[in-house]
């Protein structure tokens, strides 16, 4: 269901949303059911004159089953849930699959910083690139990233990947993507960092193979084109009256300088 | 309080407090880590027993109040053994502390 | 037994008197403050964060000296309470008030260390070991501070002859704090390893 | 109780009947019914607060950067300051005063047959504490740098380095009055257990005892529970931000991640502690309402004590990918899910009291209804989240925003508005109008819907949560996304304007309204056997229980309810 609002373009993203259309199917019958009921009886047992209301304690076995039995297919449906979400959990975050690229993932007060290991794979080496705001991947191949936070907690999230993960500062965390479709996409910033976390975000593309070695090229002479601010520019204008005043002018601060 | 019942020996109780006092003391004199740790902790643990049970009275109170003492003492440990795996140890599934192995941005950037 | 207040301090359907039962859930609720402490401190020790072997620089002794003086003052209020309960206002209140000194004694071996640590340099800030110390221990003195006022205005009024029950309640808060202190001794005293 | 106990209990009775002045009558009470006004007033003014924030930044999130009309211009650094202290205030200044203190505070020792607190002077203290936590709040919206804006989560580094959120005392302020509020309510609630546990009238057995009252004392336990190492980390957090230490901060040999634990080992729970008083609440209105006996009270009861069990080991929840092990998480969604099990047959034995009734749609009635209509929606959704792998996707959108909301706001709004339509007879001695009740209930609950259903497809578009504008991301910068985004925000200003007909119902009923009989509602419990609103003392002669709270249309009997205080022939 989810990719009727949204791309679908990595590997996993459709597990994701498969698991999602399993758990609305069995809440959706539950919800019918239940609000069903509770809409039939308000509407069927209203107060009528001269009937008075039946006598039910609900401790018989004979009353009790009528919540106990729904109860315990709430139960078998749990266990479906609970096994479906374990096998997409361990698929996505406990497994990593062989990697084809490494990057590595800084997040700092208010933007991203990435640093791909290049051809030979490893970090900390001459031939690494790095980018700000604006990753570069290629189409079809498997990446792991090291997620590390320079300041405060971040959360890299690409929401067409249908991925999120926490960048803790002190800790380097693994994960893995692969995506599947080209095109450009947001790169969020999707856990609270402070004043600038509304503006903290990127631009993910993802090249054919073509394409990507252009680009690669492109940023080692120099003559490159940041996609982020690309997609800023041709998109919507930042409103000029709120990146210039930044709320100075406003009730609470005036107040503020009255203490 | 009116209720009755019989005192316990305070003075005797205090005797003992201050003989594991001393054993406490005396453990890690012999530089055994794994008995420290026997005399530290497990007589702390009866010195604790010792002052509940008769300083505090809880021999002579309804279980009720023990039980509420107890379930306070497990969802203690839940939250320990809860939070363990993330912060008790220096690398664990997909992640490593980056201050352990000297490899954070702090240092590099 | 008082008769003033609302009936309903008076009632006991547990069989606990409401005084002693308010009393156990406060101390029920200041395990999980203390405990969460207690937690935090021992899973950044098994952690290996540097800076927890400073624990050998703190003296063995006077915290021993500190336990042994909290034992004996838990001792000398639950001896308050025994001479209370058979009507003795005279002896209990010099318990109680024995019992407020030993308090003093910890506070002034307690100022000593910290002013001793605190000129070796050992400040709240060096590392996270004396950030738990300087806070736990801080945090226990403030329940020993708290002990002692509600011990001395409690003394008064068991003079004038009204609230003798309350020896008992600030009793069981005292040795409370004492059971604290029992575990905060090993913890930063002893486990230097 | 013996014959001897309660003449004792009479001898003391006779000593607190003296005519108190305004001053010790409603500024420094011992009454409890006084205090727990106090606490809902209190509660009411925060609300307004939060909801005025609330205005504010939906208006920003509808038309970006331009002036909100009664704010001024929100920024981002206001707009985080604007949502921090939204949800801040809703939950610890609105829900848990109204719900808890409030009614807990009312309705205790109304319900129980008692003349007040155990502790009458604690019970004074503890809502002045939590006055003063208040009055801290508010006041750290007006210090240099602004109030805080690191999210209610306040989690490390940010909220601990001046550096890093530019809200130097604000923060710090903040942290202060979380504190405070914990102990007030930690306080409170000692008084509340004890009463409940020591205080019922002679003959109430436990199985006597209304469910509204077991389920407020429930909550009070696992709050009691719960914020414990939560106060250690407050002070812990406080001490980083002001002395400089190191507890969070992985520079310092810290872990931020700790914050994170102590925060929803208390976090998750408190969801609980809110939620049980609105459903004990809800137990007894429908039960008044449909004249039906409750459908298994003890299922329901048992129910309630695995949810508050449960409510200890699912906290991570909250963290699945905040960085912790993966393999943990796995723990944490069967747990999580469990806890579906006892909720839903909570549910089940709800729905299953209206069969067989003869519902009597009166306004407290169509609260009660209708929240249980939007927790079901908040409850199915909270399935989604508590499974790790959809997590991955949904953590911090509006998917989660919208999910809270339907659990949130029917507890909070649904709930208080449920309470107060159906003891505002008892408190204020008169009935509120009807109509106009009905009227302000359609329009909060079809707005509210308007609001928080279209926020379930903005999660699913992927939206993040605290954004002040989202022109920065071109994906869900799109009219579509906007036009739902200014339809929610119409709905809550409707929503809004609708609380003043509520507004002036309750002043004008207060002071105008038809004089309310003793039991207006022909209920069972104790508070009803009472003169309407309950003089100093709550009952002339106190009560003797016989039978359960919920002896509606027993067979045999011309009326259809059994209080509990009347004697059997």
């Amino acid at each position: 269901m989810i990719e009727y609002f949204i791309l679908s373009a990595s590997s996993f993203s459709g597990d994701i949303d498969n698991l999602f259309l399993v758990i609305t199917l069995i809440i959706g019958f539950w919800f019918i059911l239940v609000f069903g009921a509770l809409v039939y009886f308000t509407l069927k047992f209203r107060r009528k004159d001269g009937v008075k209301a039946e006598y039910i304690t609900g401790e018989k076995h004979s009353e009790t089953k009528w919540t106990h039995y729904p109860h315990y297919a709430v139960i078998a449906m749990d266990v479906v849930i609970i096994a479906a979400n374990i096998i997409v959990w361990v698929n996505i975050k406990q497994t990593l699959p062989p990697k084809d690229n490494l990057i590595r993932v800084i997040g700092q007060q208010w933007s991203w910083s990435f640093v791909d290991a290049g051809p030979d794979g490893v970090l900390d080496t001459a031939d690494d690139i790095t980018t700000v705001n604006d990753l570069h991947v290629k189409v079809d191949e498997t990446y792991h990233f090291e997620l590390q936070a320079r300041d405060v907690i971040h959360n890299f999230s690409v929401p067409v990947f249908r991925l999120r993960q926490d960048a803790l500062p002190g800790r380097t965390i693994k994960g893995w993507f692969k995506p599947t479709n080209t095109g450009s996409f947001d790169i969020q910033c999707a856990e609270m960092c402070g004043y600038g976390h509304g503006i903290m975000g990127g631009a993910i593309t993802v090249h054919t193979k073509e394409s990507y070695d252009e680009t690669i090229v492109q940023i080692k002479n120099g003559t490159y084109e940041s996609h982020y601010q690309k997609r800023m520019g041709t998109k919507t204008p930042l409103p000029s009256n709120t990146s210039h005043t930044e709320g100075h002018n406003s009730f609470a601060v005036l107040l503020a300088s009255i203490f | 309080m009116s209720e009755a019942y019989a005192h316990p020996n305070y003075v005797k109780i205090w005797f003992w407090l201050v003989v594991l006092l001393l054993i406490s003391v005396a453990g890690p004199m012999l530089e055994i880590p794994a008995l420290t740790i026997i005399t530290a902790f497990g007589i702390a643990v009866i010195k604790a027993f010792l002052v509940a049970a008769n300083f505090m009275h809880l021999k002579f109170e309804k279980q009720i109040i023990s039980f509420l003492l107890i379930l306070a003492l497990c969802l203690l440990g839940v939250f320990f053994f809860g939070v363990a795996p993330d912060i008790m140890m220096t690398d664990g599934d997909q992640w490593i502390d980056c201050i352990a192995d000297k490899s954070c941005v702090e240092q590099r950037l | 037994m008082s008769m003033h207040g609302p009936i309903a301090t008076h009632r006991s359907a547990t069989g606990v008197p409401t005084g002693r039962l308010g009393t156990w859930w406060l101390l029920a609720s200041e395990i999980f403050i203390f405990g969460g402490l207690i937690a935090c401190f021992i899973l950044f020790k098994l952690n290996g964060t540097p800076g927890f072997e400073d624990a050998s620089l703190t003296s063995v002794t006077a915290g021993a000296v500190n336990t042994f003086v909290l034992l004996t003052s838990s001792l000398s209020i639950v001896l308050a309470h025994a001479a209370i309960e058979k009507g003795d206002q005279n002896k209990s209140f010099t318990y109680i008030w024995y019992t407020i000194g030993a308090g003093l004694v910890f506070l002034g071996i307690k100022t000593y260390e910290y002013t001793g640590k605190i000129l070796h340099g050992h400040t709240i800030t060096e590392n996270l070991f004396w950030s738990f110390y300087y806070t736990m221990t801080g945090l226990h003195a403030l329940h020993v501070i708290g002990g002692m006022v509600i011990m001395a205005l409690i003394s008064f009024d068991i003079r004038k002859g009204y609230n003798y029950q309350r020896v008992e309640l600030i009793g069981i808060y005292w040795h409370f704090v004492d059971l604290i202190w029992i575990f905060l001794f090993p913890l930063l005293y002893i486990a230097n390893f | 109780m013996s014959q001897a106990a309660a003449a004792v209990e009479t001898g003391i009775h006779a000593e607190h009947h003296e005519d108190l002045n305004f001053l010790h009558k409603y500024i420094l009470p011992l009454d409890h019914k006084i205090i727990a006004m106090q606490y809902i007033f209190t509660g009411m003014i925060m609300a307004i607060i939060g909801g005025y924030f609330a205005y504010a930044f939906r208006m920003q999130l509808a038309f970006p950067g331009e002036l909100v009309p009664g704010y001024g211009l929100v920024g981002p650094g206001e707009y985080n300051m604007l949502v921090t202290n939204h949800g801040t205030i809703m939950i610890f200044w609105v829900a848990m005063p109204v719900l808890i203190a409030g009614f807990g505070n009312y309705l205790i020792p109304l319900m129980i047959g008692c003349d007040d607190m155990v502790f009458p002077r604690i019970n004074r203290l503890s809502y002045q504490i939590f006055l003063v936590s208040a009055l801290v709040l508010i006041l750290s919206f007006f210090v240099k740098g602004g109030g805080f804006g690191g999210a209610w989560t306040a989690y490390p580094p940010l909220s601990s380095v001046a550096e890093y959120n530019l809200t130097d005392w604000g923060s710090s302020l903040w942290v202060l009055a979380v504190a405070l509020e914990f102990i007030s309510f930690l306080l409170g609630g000692i008084n509340f257990v004890t009463t409940a546990m020591n205080a019922r009238a002679p003959g109430m057995k436990m199985m006597d005892i209304p469910i509204a009252v077991w389920f407020i004392v429930i909550a009070v336990i696992l709050f009691m529970a719960s914020v414990g190492p939560l106060i250690a980390g407050a002070v812990m957090l406080f001490m980083d931000q002001r002395i400089g230490t190191t507890f969070f901060l992985p520079s310092g040999g810290g872990d931020p991640l700790l914050w994170e634990h102590l925060f929803w080992f208390f976090g998750h729970p408190e969801v609980y502690v809110v939620l049980l008083p609105t459903l004990g609440i809800v137990a007894d209105i429908i039960t008044v309402f449909s004249r039906k006996k409750l459908f298994g009270y003890k299922t329901v009861l048992y129910t309630a004590f695995a949810t508050g069990g449960l409510s200890f080991v699912v906290w991570a929840h909250h963290q699945f990918i905040a960085g912790i092990d993966p393999r943990m998480a796995n723990i944490f969604v069967v747990t999580t899910v469990l806890i579906s099990i006892p909720l839903a047959e909570m549910m089940f034995s709800y729905i299953a009291t209206l069969y067989g009734g003869s519902i009597e749609l009166k306004t407290p009635m169509l609260w009660a209804l209708s929240f249980l209509a939007a927790f079901l929606i908040g409850g199915v959704t909270g399935i989604y989240l508590g499974a790790s792998a959809l997590d991955v996707y949904f953590h911090d959108s509006y998917f989660v925003l919208a999910h809270f909301h339907y659990t949130f706001f029917p507890i909070t709004i649904i709930g208080m508005f449920a309470a107060l339509t159906f003891w505002f007879p008892k408190m204020f001695g008169r009935m509120m109008n009807e109509t106009l009740g009905k009227i302000h209930f359609w329009g909060t609950f079809i707005p509210f819907n308007c609001i928080f259903l279209p926020l379930f497809f903005l999660g699913l578009a992927g939206q993040h949560r605290r954004i002040y504008n989202y022109q920065h991301f071109p994906d869900l910068a799109t009219q579509e996304l906007q036009n739902i985004r200014i339809f929610a925000t119409v709905s809550l200003v409707v929503m809004l304007l609708f609380q003043l007909v509520f507004v002036y119902n309750f002043f004008v009923s207060m002071f105008k309204g038809e004089k309310a009989p003793d039991n207006p509602w022909r209920a069972n419990t104790l508070e009803w056997s009472t003169s309407s609103p309950p003089p100093h003392g709550n009952f002339k002669k106190l009560p003797t229980v016989y039978r359960g709270a919920y002896e509606y249309s027993t067979p045999g009997r011309e009326e259809d309810f059994w209080p509990q205080n009347v004697a059997p022939e």
